[in-house]
């Protein structure tokens, strides 16, 4: 088990994979689809294989492995995973398979290239949750833009270009400063090493430069209040898959940077400006789910809601230094960070399906606007059934995934200061206000246009999708116990870590 | 002997299993099939909870408290699923599942036409596993489970006929109303988490006394630990139990149909925020503000809401406007600390009500599903079982001894008429107002749907199409004369007639001022339940003093101004109303709460949506700020490309220039 | 007053004025013989510096060559003098204003009084040369390497001007050496085997 | 005695009236040419008056560079000027604007 650089095996064998897909041609796009699905379910299968071989009671990164790289720089190529990684890349991996299943016909033009793009980014997405160099992270970050930026841009919809443009930038712009941060933190201590990065001794005005261009980074990323404007055009611009993708992966590099770099390269200005972020979050819950409210294009109203759904992602991880400075026993940090860990992982499964949905009722009647539905439980009622169960598990109702992480964020935020949680929850109101309104225009009520009354029920291979996504949301609501005792270990270390000043 | 897990196992989730394979396999397994199996899980469950109760009542188990499964361990923290069986829930779970299979029942005749059939049925089986999840719960984050979950069958039941606008504008309202109400709940379960440690009822029940000294500072004000906790906790029990200001959605919840009605809309889902104060005694006990505030709320919704209901001619809706009023008596209970009174009649309640439910649903399938009372009238003649056991309801609803509803209203009312608690004087003021309502607009029910001239033609119809078209008719015309209800729809109402007719007499003594609830219920010293129970002296006692109380001559003349203007003289009705003018407009406009809530929190919060899009994100984000950016850097580079004209001498001059305002800056300077 | 400096009034006086017919002349013939003048004027002035190799330089590179250019340029194009002349009333006060500004500013920088200083001995007679061999030897040796430089640029620009005139009229015949050389016998001269006679019928 | 300033002064006459040239004969690339060619021979002036008075021959071998690259400039100026009024038909600035941005 140890002697195999598995995690070297799981970011290239996608890419590797991804060259016979390219093959195939425009020409067999039969071919390039099964060789597709083949290499994602190989990742997915290398994955458990990891999740197997993973001792969850470590903190520690495993299956570490470290070449190197760049000797003029000090660069490795070291990658390791600890349990939040874990997690992040079952995901990945996971969604993949259906996103790969889920283009199987959709996807008609240059499928060779629209299977490979997704591979790579797949490849991408799992270097960025394994690196342990900063350098190497960097680069999988920004490479990863690459494939979405095509995906969009090749299969997306009318105004993919602005979309692509802004996305670009957008993103493009906060890693500059990551970049800047990081070239700093090399300067400082000769190394890219993560860990090494994050013992390192800086002062606090250090660490607020830092700490800001982190930040602007992962914000973007996140994304967070009021750096989130990308997010709602690149979604409605992209197909079903890079949405997909976009919502459920992608958006949680955002989290998984806040994790690895922000809170343990600057604890000490993350917990001075930890009120900025929090406000921001809670700006992200309140302010996003009005906006979301009265969104006509169904894909802007979810990309919505997902930033809203992040909001409690940051707010889970930036309430841990008011939590340690209340109870410095760490307990109730751990359940902010588990809750933000959760919530990650949860709105990946139900983002996901969501943006499923709407790709199901847009390949049917090509509009995403809600006013052009409306009574789809006439005619198609299994995805009736899946719909308004991703509708109540996006309005985090207990026994879907979506409750557990919101649940577990409020219950810490109380901790902390009563009044966030006051304003967390309100997300209870105005996240069921806006999904449940959707599914009530969407489909409830009596069929009144001819060409919704021609929509046929779901296949074989969107329930296959579908499905599998119903059976993660329920699995997580029902049971979070595996999930949670998977990143324990490594949210207690964090947590440990954020304990101690570094100044 | 103990109470075995398996059985507990097997009384939640037999309910489920029905739902499921009705709701999943139903095309597969029929009508038939799907009722067959919802009703044999259900009937499995409600016997084996007659089973458990005896155990504990008779057989002498002890209290069954253990988790099943751990949802989530972080460090000390822990969130498990798992049962906590005491006689409190013990009973419940008898009232849930007896309800819920007396529903099952009827739900054969009433939707026999329904397309939605083997639907209707797992939704009404997950219900019954959802609700006995919450009431079975042994921690709060379970207990938030199995609320949310009857809220979502609840949702999805209210909006059953999703064709209808009404329905689907309904299940959305009572899913958000209520959602206000778990937004208080979650942050009182937060608040719990915080200052107890812990979800665990016991545990924290064992905390609780440490809750004295802490506090919320709030603004310079503290609060007290357990006043923010119960206040919390009971804003969750508001939406549940639809208290005013929450009490919105129930009225128009009644857009499902009627089983529902009568399960979930009166006997047993509004009647979880009852349950889960009274479970939570030991918390409240700690608290007066928070009592004070109940009992205030808890009073208001019984008078209000009841006078609401006087005025409405939709035959269900009465029984919703009465459900709440009668919601409210509960709370009061709650809010005097005679949790065993509330508990008490929230039994006595839910069979019937249930039963006036069913029977109101008897009545709508055969006037063919015409709910208004305007066209109904002297229904007696072709219904005799229904109007019968309607009676039964009626009068246990109006606390006439020695129907159910009197033990338990006329205990509320004598404890609030004890209690020193704040608030109790005005409390005292509405609920015996409210039994002077209630009677009014229970015999005005009564009478205008089943007395006097029939309202309605029976015309023949011409032609078969409009036949099986039950929606959409001529108000008042009926295709074929009214008749009886089939044996399934009978046979529950006699079944909830009779324990409508008894369970008071029989159970008033252990519930009431014995200790039944011992060591589920806490109650502080000197509470007024104790003080009653000093007072007494046998049930045939009990009963004859009901005759002499104030509640019972309130009754007596509610009853009579009601039959008079009814029976005797129905164009007074009309009169009285013309004489209240104003006041008659309130009610019928349901004291405008409706149109403030729609118009600030509905319309208010969509026109905040917009203008936080178009002005901030649109606007401000996007507009000024992203596209801004860009175009300053477009308008930028369009000034500095008008610089570059192409012509030499432009850029000779423009060297010349810089070279003289080179040399002037160093003329003007100076040089080194 | 010395003779030399009645020498440099003289020739700064000529210099100048024939720098004033340069940009105000209206016919350009006119003005690039004027130009010459100056050049010359400044030949002189440069003399009375003792950097005789470079008036001379002067004199033999600008008057010889780089003036001839100009005349030859000014003269091969048709250039209509009315339109380049216009504005030049509308910008003389501009230009003259410009001018005395930086006049003004510069003369006020450099400080000429400070410089009114004599000459020390001439530096070549002091080191015991000709003026030619104090630059030829700073020259070889401190400046090879741009003097290199230079040779190069002159070089470029040679072949720029070339390249840059050099046009390939369509319809003019004239010589290709290269295509010339590489002619090959079988590119010019075919060889057809025929037979001598026919062995057909013969015509009717 | 000729002193520096004499040299200083002359050059500075000679490169101002250059300057005035360049802004009145903004139309005429030649007399624009020879502007700049005077505007050389003024600099040189310094250079050389310079070299003289301190005494280093760097001054007046950058004359001598100067002159060098100043030939090549004209040659390559004028070998574009015939190009451009081969293919305009003038040589009037005014109509020259194609490094319009």
């Amino acid at each position: 088990m140890s002697s195999w650089p598995l995690l070297s095996l799981l970011v290239w064998l996608p890419i590797v994979g991804a060259l016979p897909v390219l093959l195939a041609g425009a020409r067999r796009p039969r071919a390039a689809r099964w060789i597709a699905l083949l290499v994602s379910l190989a990742t997915f299968a290398v994955s458990l294989l990891m999740l197997h071989g993973f001792n969850a009671d470590s903190g520690a990164m495993q299956f570490t492995e470290s070449r190197v790289w760049i000797a003029a720089l000090n660069a490795h190529y070291a990658l390791g995973v600890d349990g939040i990684s874990v997690a992040l890349i079952l995901l990945t991996t996971f969604t993949t398979i259906l996103v790969i299943v889920g283009a199987w016909e959709v996807i008609q033009d240059k499928v060779h290239q629209y299977m490979a793009a997704m591979l790579v980014l797949e490849a991408l997405m799992l270097g960025v949750f394994c690196a342990l160099d900063a350098l190497l992270f960097y680069v999988f970050f920004e490479a990863m833009l690459i494939p979405m930026f095509i995906i969009i841009g090749v299969w997306g919809g009318p105004r993919r270009v602005y979309a692509t443009i802004k996305f670009f930038i957008y993103t493009f712009l906060g890693s500059i400063f990551m970049l800047i941060g990081l070239i700093y933190l090399y300067l400082k201590a000769g190394t890219f090493d993560i860990a090494t990065l994050q013992a390192l001794r800086l002062t606090l005005p250090e660490q607020t430069w830092l700490f800001f261009a982190f930040l602007l980074a992962f914000a973007v990323k996140v994304p967070m209040v009021p750096v989130h404007t990308w997010l709602p055009d690149a979604h409605v611009e992209a197909p079903t898959g890079g949405s997909v993708v976009l919502a459920a992966v992608m958006l949680k590099i955002g989290g998984y940077g806040f994790i690895r770099f922000s809170l343990p390269i600057t604890p000490d200005a993350s917990a001075h400006y930890a009120w900025l972020v929090i406000a921001l979050s809670l700006v992200a819950v309140v302010y996003i789910g009005y906006v979301a409210l009265v969104q006509e294009d169904m894909k802007k109203l979810v990309a919505y809601s997902s930033i809203a759904h992040m909001g409690f992602v940051t707010l889970g991880l930036f309430i841990v230094f008011a939590l340690l400075r209340s109870s410095p026993d760490g307990v109730m940090a751990s359940l902010g960070v588990q809750g933000a860990m959760v919530q990650m992982i949860s709105h990946g499964f139900v983002s996901g399906a969501m943006f499923t949905c709407i790709g199901v009722m847009y390949d049917r009647l090509h509009t995403r606007q809600i006013k052009d539905y409306g009574g789809l439980v006439n005619v198609m009622p299994w995805f009736a059934v899946f719909m308004v169960f991703f509708g109540m598990a996006n309005a985090g109702l207990p026994g879907t995934s979506g409750f557990v992480g919101e649940f577990m964020v409020i219950l810490s935020s109380f901790a902390a200061d009563p009044w966030i949680a006051l304003v967390a929850a309100f997300t209870l109101i105005i996240g069921a206000a806006y999904t449940l309104w959707l599914v009530k225009r969407v489909v409830w009520g009596e069929v009144t246009r001819p060409q919704v009354a021609a929509m046929k029920d779901i296949n074989a291979r969107e329930a296959f999708v579908l499905g599998a996504f119903a059976l993660a949301v329920l699995a997580l609501g029902v049971w979070p116990e595996p999930l949670v005792h998977l990143m324990n270990a490594s949210v207690t270390g964090l947590v440990q870590k954020l304990a101690l000043s570094k100044v | 002997m103990t109470l075995s897990t398996g059985i507990l196992l097997t009384i939640a989730l037999a309910p489920l299993a029905g739902a499921l394979l009705a709701g999943l396999l139903g095309r597969q397994i029929g009508r038939a099939g799907a009722h067959t199996v919802t009703i044999a899980g259900v009937a499995l469950s409600c016997a084996l909870s007659f089973y458990v109760l005896w155990q504990l009542v008779w057989g002498g188990a002890p209290t069954y408290n253990a988790n099943l499964y751990t949802w989530f361990q972080i460090g000390p923290i822990n969130a498990s699923v798992g049962f906590l069986i005491d006689h409190l829930t013990a009973l419940m779970m008898v009232v849930v599942t007896f309800v819920s299979l007396m529903v099952h029942v009827y739900t054969v005749g009433y939707m026999a036409d329904d397309d939605g059939y083997q639907r209707f049925f797992a939704y009404i089986a997950l219900f019954t596993f959802s609700m006995l999840m919450l009431v079975m719960s042994n921690n709060f984050m379970q207990l938030f489970f199995g609320w949310e979950a009857v809220g979502l069958v609840s949702y999805l039941l209210i909006g059953f006929w999703y064709k209808r606008p009404t329905a689907i504008y309904a299940n959305l309202k009572a899913f958000l109303v209520n959602r206000v109400g778990d937004f208080g709940f979650v942050l009182g379960i937060a608040a719990v988490l915080y200052f107890l440690g812990t979800l665990d009822y016991v545990q924290a029940f064992a905390h609780a006394p440490a809750l004295i000294g802490k506090g919320l500072s709030v603004d310079g004000h503290v609060w007290s630990a357990a006043t923010v906790i119960c206040v919390l906790l009971f804003i969750g029990a508001m939406g549940k139990s639809a208290q005013v200001p929450l009490h919105i959605w129930l009225p128009d919840s009644m857009e499902g149909p009627t089983p529902i009605s009568a399960l979930i809309h009166a006997a047993t889902m509004v009647t979880a925020g009852i349950f889960m104060v009274a479970r939570m005694s030991p918390l409240f006990e700690l608290s007066n503000t928070a009592l004070s505030f109940v009992l205030v709320i808890g009073a208001t919704t019984a008078l209000f809401t009841g006078l609401i209901g006087i005025v409405q001619n939709d035959i269900k809706r009465v029984i919703a406007y009465s459900t709440l009023s009668q919601l409210g008596y509960m709370t009061v209970a709650l809010g005097v600390s005679a949790y065993s009174a509330a508990i008490f009649h929230l039994m006595t309640h839910a069979f019937f009500k249930a039963l006036l439910f069913l029977g109101a649903g008897s009545v709508i399938m055969a006037m063919h599903h015409e709910q208004d009372m305007r066209y109904m009238g002297g229904l007696r003649r072709y219904m005799p079982i229904t109007y019968l056991t309607m009676w039964v309801g009626s009068l246990a609803l109006c606390g006439i001894p020695p129907f159910a509803g009197f033990y338990s209203k006329d205990a509320i009312i004598e404890a609030v008429a004890d209690s020193q608690r704040w608030g109790s004087g005005y409390a005292y003021v509405c609920v015996l107002a409210g039994v002077f309502v209630t009677a009014t607009y229970t015999f005005r029910l009564m009478y205008l749907t089943f007395h006097g001239r029939e309202r309605f033609v029976v015309k023949a119809p011409h032609d078969h199409v409009a036949q099986g078209d039950h929606d959409h008719h001529e108000p008042g015309v009926l295709s074929h004369p009214p008749h009886e209800s089939p044996w399934v729809v009978t046979l529950p109402l006699v079944l909830l007639a009779i324990p409508s007719l008894l369970i008071g007499a029989l159970t008033v003594r252990p519930l009431l001022f014995g200790d039944f609830f011992a060591g589920a219920i806490s109650v502080a010293p000197g509470g007024v339940l104790a003080t009653m129970a000093t007072h007494f002296h046998g049930v045939l006692a009990y009963t004859l003093d009901g005759f002499l109380g104030a509640p019972f001559w309130v009754a007596a003349a509610g009853i009579l101004a009601t039959s008079y203007v009814y029976l005797f003289n129905p164009a007074l009705a009309g009169r009285i109303a013309g004489l209240l003018g104003g006041f008659y407009r309130l009610l019928c406009n349901k004291f405008y709460v409706d149109e403030a809530f729609y118009n600030i929190f509905a319309r208010g919060g969509l026109r905040l949506g917009r203008a936080f899009w178009r002005g901030g994100d649109e606007g401000l984000i996007d507009g000024a700020v992203v596209n801004g950016s860009a175009s300053l850097v477009e308008r930028i580079a369009g000034t500095a490309r008008a610089l570059q004209s192409g012509f030499l001498y432009h850029y000779a001059f423009a060297m010349i220039i810089g070279l003289i305002v080179l040399l002037a800056g160093y003329v003007l300077v100076g040089h080194a | 007053m010395s003779i030399e400096l009645l020498a440099f009034y003289l020739f700064a006086s000529v210099a100048v004025v024939a720098a004033l017919g340069v940009i105000s002349l209206r016919n350009p013939v006119h003005a690039v013989l004027s130009l010459v003048l100056t050049f010359f004027s400044i030949a002189c002035v440069w003399l009375l510096l003792d950097a005789e190799f470079l008036a001379l330089a002067l004199v033999v590179v600008y008057v010889g060559a780089v003036m001839v250019l100009f005349l030859f340029v000014v003269m091969m194009l048709d250039i209509k003098v009315a339109a380049t002349r216009e504005g030049f009333i509308r910008f003389l006060p501009v230009g003259i204003a410009v001018a005395l500004v930086m006049l003004l500013e510069m003369l006020a920088l450099i400080g000429v009084r400070a410089m009114r200083v004599a000459p020390p001995a001439d530096p070549a007679i002091a080191n015991g040369m000709a003026n030619i061999q104090w630059l030829g030897q700073a020259l070889y040796t401190r400046f090879l390497l741009p003097f290199e430089v230079a040779a190069l640029i002159l070089t470029v620009g040679l072949v720029a001007a070339v390249a840059l005139t050099l046009r390939r009229r369509e319809g003019v015949r004239h010589q290709d050496a290269a295509r010339q050389s590489q002619a090959r016998a079988r590119d010019r001269v075919r060889l057809v085997s025929m037979p001598a006679e026919r062995n057909e019928e013969p015509r009717s | 005695m000729i002193s520096l300033a004499h040299y200083i002064v002359f050059g500075t006459v000679l490169f101002c009236i250059s300057v005035a040239g360049i802004f009145i004969n903004r139309k005429n690339v030649i007399v624009l040419l020879m502007a700049i060619e005077l505007m050389l021979l003024a600099v040189n002036t310094n250079f050389i008056a310079f070299s003289r008075f301190i005494g280093d021959p760097a001054g007046q071998v950058f004359v001598f560079f100067i002159m060098t690259v100043a030939a090549a400039e004209s040659a390559i100026g004028l070998a574009i000027l015939t190009l451009l009024f081969r293919n305009r038909r003038t040589i009037n600035v005014a109509e020259l604007d194609d490094l319009r941005g």
